[in-house]
């Protein structure tokens, strides 16, 4: 653990959590020989292959289309960046080993097994320049998603120990502490009481029946602390029966992000155990949206059965007890626009929610153009944010996001995702903008009439 | 005389290769106008639709000048409404179309009298007169 | 035997026999591979609608996109639309299709047919042209990708030399474009002229998967 | 060696004028699809032609082709051509038979050797020569001996032509075409069954006049003639471009003479002067008289699926082997899913 924590110090500094840049770069990790990683590259891209990708996978028709919905690609014109390209080894391998022709593509040689060399050139293509964001597999007229496929890709790259510095660093101290920032169980707690002395609030720890099991990220927990107390504010104004827990408190899932499917199960089933441990009826999942693919779509699958409770996103959570009237919110004089987390809106599809909950707070509302399913990425998602070699680049791709915000001439940006805060606040400090992220689920707490 | 003017804004030009045919005819006129030289179109050489010929005649019409030919069967040769614009039939023996032209030209050649038959046709008189006696002459004079 | 009889016989009829057999081949070898258990809790019902909703859908370019792929989707429309013309309304072909279906259907003028090949043989140029002008285009693109658009023009460049015939004799044309037309029944099932039936799948699975999250497809 | 008279002198002796004999030579010229212009060459050359030896052998052949030529009973100017030819054998048209008819042709063969022209109509039989004999010599025999001294053969209908039909699947009698067993002398075709009998006579004509052959296509066929399809040529194709086709025999489409491209018309595959030319002196031709061309001047017609079949239906068999295929097609399929699911569990436990 100290380890971890010693070669990489946390940049508490930085506008966003991450690390300091390491001095030496290790972006291949373990000592397996050429061969070893190689083949296992190979296994685990073939143990992917079920006939849902093998569709995809055989279905591209080489348009080129989705470079044009790929922020990256449409901010530099570097055609590597274009969305299938990326895929291009899983799709060598899979028509190598698991498509209907294979044994042609073998016998002749038509598809050669991955070469090393190869794979640490799309270690760049995988991590650096895709969050994952999804927007690629809208554009495919085949219908083909991309985004997943590279979720896929990134196994085979994890298990041959290609993937970049920072992110292994961070999945491994995410396996090894239960926190990719290092936030155990016991600083939770002196964090969670922090909160509940700051703002006032009662905020209920490890109780052992609740109805509602509420998660946070590290990320809130580390730099936006306030996040905790308008959880626990908007909980308690509904009257639910919840808590936090100790013993699963990690949204995040960087198992997912980096590519490590044992990690991913790992971090997923910490909080199924919890909330069935305590009989909740509902995990509230926190302002993150990774964690919402994670549990919400990803969850039952790693689970292996249905899920005996519910998942909501915070703002799907907020969007029902508003239309419930569990919870009611003053109205806001300001102007707002939203930015949409790929994985709750356009992947997740809880777009509507956000707007629910805006609608309740009566501001005037300025959707982006092509805002909600079609929005620009922060360029943060898919754990590029904590890769530090990457950073150039997500500068680049954030002008896009900065120009879709501008244009609304809207007072305050709002987001539900702490990742693409942090890639905001990052951001904003490189660029020295106006605009400063604000929570969507801060200011409904902030609002709340009748507060317990 | 066979004279009959077309009505020329009642002509149909329904399709096929009537339209076409009399616009060769015009740049043919042309030609024998500026350089006095002759055209001829052999009609068997040019598919035409049922009617399609009827309606060539048609819109050709009828001239002032008719001539009928009788040597191996048949031919009638005939002016058509255009002056210089000639229509030639030939048939066999038995009646039967062997040839349809269209000659643009001042005279067809067919018309004119042949050396050879001028020359076969004189000794011919010569002959007859040579060997006649009065009743020939008496004959003659009738 | 001549040239023609070889085309409308034996020719006809082992493309037939490969591209039935080739397709099957390549859907069966897909669907039967492992299944993706999936136990979230839909938002949607998703299903078979779903799919239905987006192999439909996805036929048009969402908003968004216009602008950047206007170009492109325009050239495939044109592609795709003239094909479509040429292959299923050009009488000779009706009498073609009829001649197992048993059924027929009406067909176009020639001259519109005529148009609508060229059309997409000008559109069909146009695409290769991006494809090999097109950085993004150079790097994705492979044999599949060039050899296919041979054998998808081949048989409407043949079949527009019919009335044109450039000094080739009809029958010897006809051999060819039937031939070519054997070309493309083989090569369809194997390379990336399977979107022809993979689309199907493809927009499905995806109208399956994202529609009961509710999520935007 | 007799002397041969000229063409010149044989009319003069029938007391035909110039005014008929320019006549004749238009005619010719348009018979040779030659334009009006080269009348006066043809005059000139037909003035000078001597009249040649023409042998006729019939084969395997139902005597149509001969019906074809000699339907008229009167004299035509095509009739004069072959009063201007001396046709010094014909089993079927001359009186004297059996030695003594065998005996005129041999006479005729050593008068004229090396000069005479052989026309042929029938196939030959080369399974059994008694299939087909001749005053007790076989079709072979009789073919081979005749055209030794000839100076070209003609082969008149598809029979003698392509094989015919006595050729059609399965070939009861192993019959053949002129063109396979006569390599060493020219060989014009005249196929069609029957023959349009103004391409026989224009062949004749253009042997009388120049002394040569016409230029032939690939089939040996007169260019002039066999040029261009039926199709190219046809007064109906404006329907078939327009999309406007009879259905049936007796549906509207086919009362108002529109194509007939969907009753099987062979017109755009077969090379032939119907359109142009035309049957019974002119009078029409089988698709102005709403029937579909049976396409019978190509080589092979009569085992090119039915007549009624439109040209552009494929020949398939029966659905079992489609069924067979697709049976096949899922078959490799399954088995290429189990050995990708195979290798994938291979490397699950070796991962």
């Amino acid at each position: 653990m100290t380890t971890v924590d010693g070669r990489h110090p946390l940049d508490r500094e930085a506008e966003r959590l991450a690390y300091k840049p390491p001095e030496v770069r290790h972006d291949i990790q373990g000592d397996m020989e050429t061969e070893e990683r190689v083949e296992k590259a190979m296994h685990h891209f073939v143990k992917n292959f079920n006939s849902q990708t093998a569709s995809y996978l055989d279905g591209c028709l080489h348009c080129g289309m989705c470079a044009d919905a790929c922020h990256f690609h449409v901010r530099t014109d570097d055609p590597r960046y274009t969305p299938i390209w990326k895929l291009e080894l899983f799709k060598q391998a899979y028509k190598r080993e698991a498509g209907p022709f294979a044994l042609f593509y073998r016998l002749f040689g038509f598809k050669k097994k991955v070469t090393i060399d190869q794979l640490e050139e799309w270690q760049h293509l995988l991590y650096d320049s895709c969050t994952v964001c999804g927007r690629c597999s809208l554009v495919c007229p085949m219908g083909i998603d991309i985004a997943g496929l590279v979720s896929m890709a990134r196994h085979g790259m994890f298990m041959a120990g290609l993937i970049p510095h920072e992110l292994h660093e961070t999945a491994k101290r995410a396996a090894e502490t239960g926190s990719p920032l290092g936030i155990t169980p016991d600083k939770f707690e002196d964090r969670v009481e922090w909160m509940a002395d700051e703002h006032d609030v009662e905020i209920p720890m490890d109780v052992e029946q609740a109805d509602v099991l509420a998660v946070m990220s590290s990320i809130e927990i580390q730099k936006y602390p306030q996040s905790i107390a308008a959880t626990a504010r908007i909980l308690n104004a509904a009257g639910e029966s919840w808590t936090f827990r100790t013993d699963g408190f990690e949204a995040t899932n960087f198992g997912m992000l980096s590519g490590n499917p044992g990690w991913q199960k790992e971090a997923t089933m910490k909080l199924i155990n919890a909330a069935i441990k305590i009989g909740a009826k509902l995990i509230v999942l926190p302002e993150c949206g990774h964690a919402y693919m994670a549990l919400r779509w990803m969850g039952a699958n790693m689970y292996g059965k249905p899920l005996p409770f519910k998942v909501m996103h915070i703002s799907e959570y907020m969007a029902d007890a508003l239309n419930t009237g569990k919870i009611k919110v003053k109205k806001v004089d300001t102007s707002v626009t939203y930015h949409d987390p790929c994985q709750v809106s356009r992947r997740g599809g809880a777009t509507q929610a956000a707007r629910d909950v805006i609608r309740h707070l009566g501001v005037d509302f300025r959707e982006m153009e092509y805002g909600g399913d079609y929005n620009w990425c922060c360029g943060g998602g898919g754990g590029v944010v904590t890769i530090k070699r990457a950073d150039p680049l997500r500068h680049r791709v954030f002008k896009l996001k900065m120009d879709q915000v501008e244009k609304t001439d809207a007072d305050e940006l709002l987001s539900s995702c702490a990742n693409c805060r942090q890639s905001f606040d990052d951001s904003q400090e490189h660029f020295n903008w106006d605009y400063k992220m604000g929570s969507l689920m801060e200011m409904v707490a902030e609002n709340l009439e009748d507060e317990a | 005389m066979n004279s009959q003017k077309p009505v020329r804004s009642a002509i149909p030009y329904s399709r096929g290769n009537v339209k076409p045919l009399l616009n060769e005819i015009i740049h043919a006129l042309d030609r024998l106008l500026d350089d006095d030289e002759p055209t001829a179109i052999d009609l068997a050489s040019l598919p035409f639709a049922p009617g399609e010929l009827e309606e060539l005649e048609r819109a050709l019409g009828h001239g002032e000048l008719k001539a009928e030919l009788d040597a191996l069967g048949k031919s009638v040769i005939r002016e058509t409404a255009y002056p210089g614009v000639w229509w030639l039939e030939h048939r066999n023996t038995a009646g039967e179309i062997v040839g349809r032209y269209i000659e643009i030209t001042r005279t067809p050649e067919i018309l004119m009298s042949q050396d050879a038959d001028i020359g076969a046709g004189r000794a011919r008189l010569r002959d007859s007169f040579d060997n006649s006696g009065p009743e020939f002459n008496k004959e003659a004079g009738k | 035997m001549d040239l023609l009889d070889f085309a409308r016989g034996p020719a006809l009829q082992v493309a037939a026999y490969i591209l039935v057999a080739g397709v099957l081949w390549r859907l069966v070898g897909i669907i039967m591979l492992k299944e993706k258990p999936e136990f979230s809790e839909p938002r949607k019902p998703g299903g078979f609608m779903a799919a239905l909703k987006v192999i439909y859908t996805r036929s048009f370019t969402a908003a968004p996109f216009k602008r950047a792929t206007l170009y492109p989707k325009m050239l495939a429309y044109v592609l795709h639309i003239g094909f479509f013309v040429v292959i299923f309304l050009f009488v000779p072909h009706i009498v073609f299709f009829e001649g197992f279906l048993g059924f027929d259907w009406p067909g176009l003028p020639n001259n519109l047919i005529y148009l609508s090949g060229v059309a997409a043989v000008v559109a069909g140029i146009a695409l290769l042209v991006r494809r090999l002008t097109h950085p993004v285009l150079k790097l994705i693109s492979n044999f599949d990708d060039y050899f296919s658009w041979f054998v998808t023009l081949l048989p409407i460049v043949t079949g527009l030399m019919m009335p044109v015939r450039m000094g080739v004799r009809y029958e010897t044309l006809l051999a060819i474009h039937i031939l070519s037309v054997a070309v493309l029944m083989i090569w369809l099932p194997f390379g990336k002229l399977g979107h022809t039936f993979l689309v199907f799948v493809t927009r499905g699975t995806t109208g399956m998967v994202f529609e009961r999250r509710g999520a935007k497809t | 060696m007799k002397t041969i008279p000229t063409l010149g002198d044989i009319l003069q002796a029938q007391g035909v004028s110039r005014r008929g004999f320019m006549k004749y030579c238009a005619a010719t010229a348009s018979l040779l699809a030659l334009p009006p212009a080269m009348v006066p060459r043809i005059a000139n050359a037909l003035e000078q032609a001597r009249r040649p030896s023409v042998i006729w052998l019939s084969f395997q052949e139902c005597t149509g082709c001969t019906e074809s030529l000699t339907r008229s009973s009167s004299p035509t100017l095509e009739g004069l051509i072959f009063d201007s030819i001396s046709l010094d054998y014909h089993h079927t048209l001359q009186a004297a038979s059996g030695d003594a008819a065998e005996a005129a042709r041999h006479a005729a063969m050593e008068e004229n050797m090396g000069q005479y022209l052989v026309l042929v109509d029938g196939s030959i039989p080369m399974g059994n020569p008694g299939f087909s004999t001749i005053a007790g010599i076989s079709n072979y025999d009789m073919l081979m001996e005749t055209v030794e001294g000839a100076a070209a053969v003609v082969a008149i209908g598809s029979c003698a032509a392509f094989g015919g039909i006595p050729g059609a699947n399965p070939n009861p009698t192993g019959a053949v075409s002129v063109q396979d067993l006569v390599k060493d002398k020219p060989v014009v075709n005249v196929p069609g069954c029957p023959p349009i009998p103004m391409v026989i006579t224009a062949v004749l004509a253009q042997f009388l006049t120049f002394g040569q052959l016409p230029e032939l296509d690939i089939h040996g066929r007169p260019m002039a003639f066999f040029g261009q399809t039926i199709h190219d040529r046809c007064y109906r194709r404006p329907f078939y471009e327009q999309g406007k086709f009879a259905e049936t025999f007796d549906d509207e489409g086919a009362r108002k003479g529109w194509c007939l491209f969907k009753l099987g018309c062979k017109g755009p595959i077969t090379y032939n002067a119907c359109a142009t030319v035309k049957w019974n002196a002119g009078t029409s031709f089988p698709i102005e008289s709403g029937h579909p061309c049976l396409g019978c001047s190509e080589p092979g017609f009569w085992d090119k699926g039915g007549f009624y079949a439109p040209l552009s239906t494929g020949k398939f068999d029966s659905g079992e082997k489609l069924a067979g295929a697709a049976v096949a097609g899922v078959a490799l399929g399954a088995a290429a899913a189990v050995a990708g699911r195979r290798r994938q569990a291979k490397y699950t436990k070796e991962a």
